[in-house]
């Protein structure tokens, strides 16, 4: 281990601190540019592939990690560094994992025991109302029933813009509004606003 | 400042014991046992560590002549039991507490679903058979003068579960003689239940700062017996059938908490001689103020917004049907 | 000890009063620094946690938002910070040898690729704000099906507050390019050269992570 | 934290004895206080303002500091006087929710945070270590500078009309609310930097400039518990940092992470805000903690009972700390799982705290008690803050949580312990520091007196809150239902009490610094090396650096009787 910037040896006049400087060879710095330029290649395409969800997103955080890791022991010379600088970078690193998992546990478990306390409720109440409208109406006349901050696809929207019959708009396919995550069980009244 | 009230003192200690407020639901049997097995716990602990620092304080102050040979520097067995002894004492009362949580939070399956809206200083109790209790301060007034009460109305015996949401900022429901508490958000519905065992009047609070009149945001529950509810509920369902007038749909929308009726301007403008005139908006126009402009301020406010204000006006669209719009429109429309 | 601790007789004069040695205070610099790179990792935490909170709750929304994301420009910015990571660690390596003109030539090309970072970013911006898709409640665009100010105001903040990190970062590096003219860190005080390389390559660790979350959420 | 070997006994004993005790006989040299001030006030003032010294920078810190507190301090007791009655006959709802809010707020940001860290700490950490300075002494200037332009901004927002949303600033009130909020989140963002860069600076000078033969374990208590408070600082502020960000940034353009009507989530933003604002809290009593473990020690003339316990329990406390925020939210439409999670984490925070009591108890037995000034803060603040611990057991179990939140036992809870905490052990350390930081001798008769009306005074206004507050009386209330005018009536009675016993000591302690009489180096027989230097010190703290012979408790008497053995 370093020795502590506070000696206690009675010999060894050597002043403290063990910052001796460390020059690593030019060629280490290219062979780590040419890995990280190699992993950003390879994580672009990999995404490509369209790989179903879930692992996607698992395999683009490792070579993040990967590459991270890379930047961090070489380009910051954590490797040579006192050790208390990694130990201040890896507590970071924990802390910010502390942050998100206990964050995550309230988002992951609301609709446990009262399932009319999940985070959709009122928003698919809001999609359901949103969808009958759109059986009756068109999208212009249904626009203030739509769910709060929801944007929904406009049928006859020009590149986006709302207005003339367009057709490239992105198919306002109506089924999609349901979302993929389980329909709650709606409470009998209707709840106005 | 009137008279030192210690009065108001002993007789609330008459009401409930010295530490919580009277007991009237079943739910107080999860928290009350939890709050007086942790009251015993550290009035113990606290009696002994004073006890023992005063002795220690005094039996070894400076001009005693006590036995100082050989002071402890501290001993690891000490610290030891001193740490352990604690902990478990600590997870009985996390014990406790959760099994009591558990239970406030599971409503039994036939609970009275009733809907409760918090908004800017008043909530809105919604029955299952659609019959809507605003309690705003101005419709209680009115109510009143009708000689009725206003309030959370529910049967004894009866598990009820409140489902609460808010149309503005956060509130929350607390009333303290059932021991519930929940925060009420705009975004999503939570759920809190209790089941009265005592008929009698209870307060009903908002825990949760919403501004300018959160201390006002009170209103009761009264717990009736099963015959007295049924009868009360088939009453006043009766009164909200029959259409209401100008002055109640005004008081119910908490329209007064911020546009007076007198020309005082407050947190919007003073509607008395709207109709007709041209209103200087916001962004620089103006409008006549014809019914149109009326209705639409009322479901759409911030498309429109008078110069001098801010547009914080929640949107009513959905609140009030097509007739009672009308009825509202024709009450401000003559108010000179 | 055995003798008291007077000062390292042979201090180089840039030691302040109150080090008793050039390698006391240089450990206390970089110390120093990896604290606060600490301090801006929980800067970003904040943002990164509210990412996964959102796309936990709307993952439909993160598809379809993810749409008007240009994957390329994206990759694009990445290799430019990669390189200019690696050009700012030859600078420091150039400090570290006493050479410099590597220390200069390198600070350029840092100031230059991340110059071309902001270029970059600005197309990016540009375009999104032509199709309408501004932060928040001015959104006005309605090609993409799902709660779509929350993803943008998550795009809009991570990538913003990097820009203004890289933005800080270009006005560090331009001042120690000035220093260098000026013939400092060459008697072997470069510890601002490499705080601020440190610095450089914790924006440029932002990024790497930053990237994927955004760009390749298909 | 790496710890060090502990330093053995054996070969500190070679090193020279007589050499460490350097005052006196370099009388010449000005004390920091007065350096500099033969050239005339105005470049003596500027050479206050722009001075790199770490004891100026600290004192300048502690007028700031007590400014505000006595400014949010007249603000409680200008709302305490409405809440005597229920009915609203004082002030306005409003102007009540401004008051509250400014109270909080001010005593948070402005106060409680950098009383002890900055104020007390920035004199007294480089002298413990026996250092010349803190690492970067600029930083710190600038740590003062950040700390004045985040003040200048809160009073900006609380002139400018004032705030009403709390200090917790909870969305979606604080983004729909009228008034200069914008103002006051950059204040208290600016604020959160100034804090950041004093911890930065601890932890460097902790690490990097201790004085030789002075291991991790051979450090003062003190210092130990600004170390761990400095870690809490560095870590848990820039969450702050970013929140308030997110906040004003969704008043000034409506971006919507927390706004509701745009799918944002309101407990994201509590949960978010609690991530800082539970470990400030251990920012604010860490170095009471500090504190209070020096005063037990040297006014009873004994070493700390359990030294190695106290210095671990400081660390595990601030790194525990960070695990619990959950448990402000239990109410709040968090979830019953991450409730629980919380709840049981929660107790584990308690654990160190009760292992630092008993050691403070402990550390009694046997010595020798000198029942001065700065040791009946000690006893009172044990006995406040052993009744603010144990009251945190109601709060952190679910069920009666579910029933206490919010009420007025919340309040009562948090002044037990934050008052205590940090005003009262600040005043015990302010006494205690006060010769050597001051170079005069306060009365000790009026120091006693002030003690006990200040102690007296706290119980008759924050007991009475606990019995309203189980009775159900809701937090931030402007008016109440009369059945709680009893109580509040008390409570009130009570804060003019210690409002007294405040502004009586404030009297006597500058009386003390103008006219006191000149105090010895080393009143209270301390051992530890800021006793070693000139009082007041000299601007470079020690003409030359001082060796860490023995512990930072072993006093010479307890060596006499024990015939001179070591520990």
């Amino acid at each position: 281990m370093n020795r502590n910037p506070v000696h206690h040896s009675a010999g060894a006049a050597h002043a403290d601190g063990e910052h001796h400087e460390h020059i690593a060879p030019l060629s280490m710095y290219l062979g780590v540019f040419g890995a990280l330029a190699v992993l950003t290649v390879v994580t672009v395409g990999v995404s490509e592939l369209g790989i179903p969800q879930p692992y996607s997103l698992i395999l683009a955080m490792i070579v993040a990690t990967m590459k991270a890791s890379l930047v961090v022991t070489f380009f910051m010379h954590l490797l040579w560094d006192d050790r208390l600088n990694s130990v201040v970078f890896l507590g970071t690193v924990i802390f910010v994992a502390i942050f998100f998992a206990l964050t995550m546990t309230d988002l992951l478990s609301r609709d446990f025991l009262n399932p009319e306390m999940g985070n959709y409720v009122m928003l698919e109440e809001d999609k359901a109302r949103w969808n009958e409208c759109m059986e009756t109406k068109t999208y212009d006349e249904c626009r203030d029933k739509l769910p709060r901050g929801w944007s929904q696809a406009n049928p006859d929207a020009v590149d986006g813009h709302h207005g003339a019959e367009g057709d490239h708009g992105a198919e306002g396919d109506h089924g999609k509004a349901e979302g993929d995550h389980g329909k709650a069980d709606d409470h009998g009244t209707k709840s106005d606003h | 400042m009137s008279g030192v009230p210690f009065g108001a003192v002993l007789d609330s200690v008459r009401e409930g014991s010295f530490w919580m407020p009277p007991d009237a639901s079943v739910t107080t049997q999860f928290v009350d046992p939890v709050f007086y097995y942790i009251l015993g716990l550290t009035t113990f602990f606290f009696v002994a560590i004073v006890a023992v620092g005063a002795y220690f304080a005094i039996r070894y102050r400076k001009r005693s002549d006590a036995d100082r040979t050989h002071p402890s520097a501290g001993s690891h067995t000490l610290e030891a039991v001193l740490a352990i002894i604690p902990s478990i004492l600590m997870a009985t009362i996390f014990w406790v507490g959760f099994r009591g949580y558990i239970n406030l939070s599971v409503p039994p399956p036939d609970a009275l679903e009733i809907r409760t809206v918090g908004q800017k200083w008043f909530w809105t109790f919604e029955y299952p058979n659609g019959m809507v209790m605003n309690t705003s301060v101005e419709n209680a007034k009115l109510r009143e003068e009708a000689g009725l009460e206003t309030g959370l109305v529910v049967p004894i015996g009866q598990p009820v579960k409140l489902i609460g949401h808010s149309r503005d900022v956060l509130h929350s429901m607390f009333v303290p003689a059932f021991r519930i508490k929940k925060d009420v958000m705009p975004n999503r519905y939570t759920s809190i239940w209790f089941e009265a065992t005592k008929t009698g009047t209870y307060d009903f609070f908002c825990t949760e700062y919403c501004g300018k009149d959160h201390s006002r945001m009170i209103t009761k529950v009264i717990v009736k017996e099963q015959a007295d509810y049924d009868a009360w509920l088939e009453e006043e369902t009766k009164n909200s059938a029959k259409p209401k007038s100008g002055s109640e749909l005004f008081a119910q929308g908490g329209c007064t908490a911020c546009h007076s009726l007198a020309g005082v301007a407050g947190a919007g403008p003073a509607l008395n001689g709207l109709f007709g005139r041209d209103e200087a908006l916001a962004d620089g126009t103006s409008v006549k103020a014809d019914e149109n402009y009326i209705r639409e301020s009322i479901v759409n406010p911030t498309a429109k917004v008078v110069n001098g204000y801010a547009p914080v006006m929640p949107p009513f669209a959905g609140t009030f049907s097509d007739e009672e719009l009308d009825t509202l429109v024709n009450y401000i429309k003559n108010q000179k | 000890m055995a003798h008291a601790h007077a000062d390292d007789p042979n201090r180089p004069e840039w030691v302040a009063h109150f080090f008793h040695s050039k390698e006391q205070q240089l450990s206390a610099a970089k110390f120093g620094m990896w604290l606060f790179l600490a301090q801006e990792v929980l800067f970003f935490s904040g943002l990164f946690c509210a990412y996964v909170a959102f796309r936990w709750m709307y993952p439909e929304t993160w598809l379809s938002g993810a749409d008007q994301l240009n994957k390329w420009m994206g990759g694009l910015n990445t290799l430019i910070l990669i390189a200019s990571s690696f050009t700012m660690a030859l600078a420091v390596r150039g400090a570290q040898t006493k050479s410099p003109t590597a220390l200069k030539v390198n600070l350029l090309l840092t100031i230059l690729f991340a110059g071309g970072f902001c270029v970059v970013k600005y197309f990016e911006y540009s375009h999104k704000f032509h199709l309408g898709i501004f932060p928040a409640d001015h959104y006005a665009y309605e090609g993409s099906t799902g709660l779509m100010p929350i993803f943008f105001a998550i795009y809009y903040c991570l990538t913003g507050l990097h820009m203004i990190h890289v933005v800080i970062g270009i006005g560090f590096l331009s001042w120690l390019l000035f220093k260098t003219q000026k013939g400092r860190f060459m008697d072997g005080n470069y510890a601002y050269v490499e705080n601020v390389g440190l610095y450089w390559h914790l924006v440029d660790l932002i990024w790497i992570f930053l990237f994927p979350l955004l760009y390749l959420v298909k | 934290m790496m710890l060090d070997t502990p330093e053995t006994p054996e070969n500190a004993e070679d090193a020279p004895a007589e050499e460490h005790g350097d005052h006196g006989h370099h009388a010449d040299e000005p004390s920091y206080l007065v350096y500099g001030k033969e050239k005339g006030f105005a470049s003596f003032l500027k050479s206050w303002l722009i001075t790199v010294d770490h004891k100026r920078i600290g004192i300048m810190y502690l007028i700031s500091v007590l400014l505000f507190f006595a400014v949010a301090g007249f603000t409680a007791i200008y709302f305490r006087w409405e809440l005597m009655t229920a009915a609203p006959d004082v002030m306005s709802g409003d102007t009540y929710n401004k008051a509250f809010t400014l109270h909080g707020g001010i005593m948070v940001f402005l106060v409680i945070i950098p009383l002890t860290p900055a104020a007390l700490g920035n004199f007294v950490l480089p002298l413990m270590l026996g250092a010349k300075d803190v690492a970067f002494p600029k930083l710190n200037l600038a740590s003062l500078y950040v700390y004045w332009a985040g003040a200048a901004l809160l009073v900006y927002a609380v002139l400018g009309g004032g705030f009403d949303t709390g200090w917790t600033f909870y969305t979606p009130y604080s983004t729909t609310a009228q008034g200069p909020i914008t103002w006051a989140l950059l204040g208290a963002f600016t604020l959160g930097f100034s804090s950041i860069f004093t911890g930065l600076n601890f932890i460097v000078t902790i690490h990097k400039m201790r004085a030789p033969g002075m291991g991790f374990f051979r450090m003062p208590l003190m210092l130990w518990a600004l170390y761990a408070t400095a870690l809490t600082q560095l870590l848990a502020t820039p969450v702050l940092a970013i929140t308030l960000l997110l906040v004003a940034m969704e008043r000034i353009m409506g971006i919507g992470i927390f706004n509701p009507d745009l799918g944002g989530d309101p407990v994201l933003m509590q949960h978010f805000f609690w991530f800082y604002s539970h470990p400030a809290v251990y920012i604010m009593i860490l170095p009471a903690f500090g504190i209070i473990s020096e005063l037990v020690a040297v006014h009873s003339r004994k070493r700390i009972f359990g030294y190695g316990a106290i210095a671990l329990s400081s660390v595990s406390i601030a790194l525990i700390g960070f695990l619990v925020w959950g448990h402000h939210m239990f109410v709040s439409g968090q979830s019953e799982l991450s409730g629980v999670v919380f709840s049981f984490l929660t107790f584990f925070v308690a654990v160190p705290t009760a292992i630092k009591i008993f050691s403070w108890t402990g550390t009694m037995w046997g010595g020798s008690v000198r029942f001065n000034t700065p040791m009946l803060y000690t006893l009172s603040f044990l006995f406040l803050f052993l009744i603010g611990g144990l009251t945190g057991l109601f709060l952190s179990t679910m069920a009666t949580d579910v029933h206490l939140h919010d009420t007025y036992f919340v309040v009562a809870h948090f002044h037990y312990v934050m008052a205590s905490g940090a005003v009262i052990s600040f005043l015990g350390g302010l006494h205690h520091w006060w010769p050597k930081m001051f170079g005069t001798m306060y009365n000790e008769t009026l120091g006693k007196i002030g003690a006990i009306i200040i102690f007296l005074g706290f119980n008759l206004t924050f007991f009475p809150q606990f019995v309203a507050g189980s009775r159900g009386m809701p937090r931030r209330y402007h008016e109440y239902v009369s059945e709680f005018e009893g109580m509040q009536y008390m409570s009130s009675i009570g804060s003019f009490v210690l409002a007294f016993g405040l502004v009586f000591v404030l009297c006597y302690l500058l009386h003390a610094l103008f006219k006191g009489k000149p105090a010895p180096d080393n009143p209270w027989g301390g051992v530890t090396l800021e006793w070693e230097t000139a009082t007041p010190p000299i601007e470079h703290n020690f003409h030359h650096t001082p060796v860490c012979v023995r512990g930072p408790y072993d006093f010479p008497e307890i060596d006499e009787s024990l015939g001179n053995g070591h520990h």
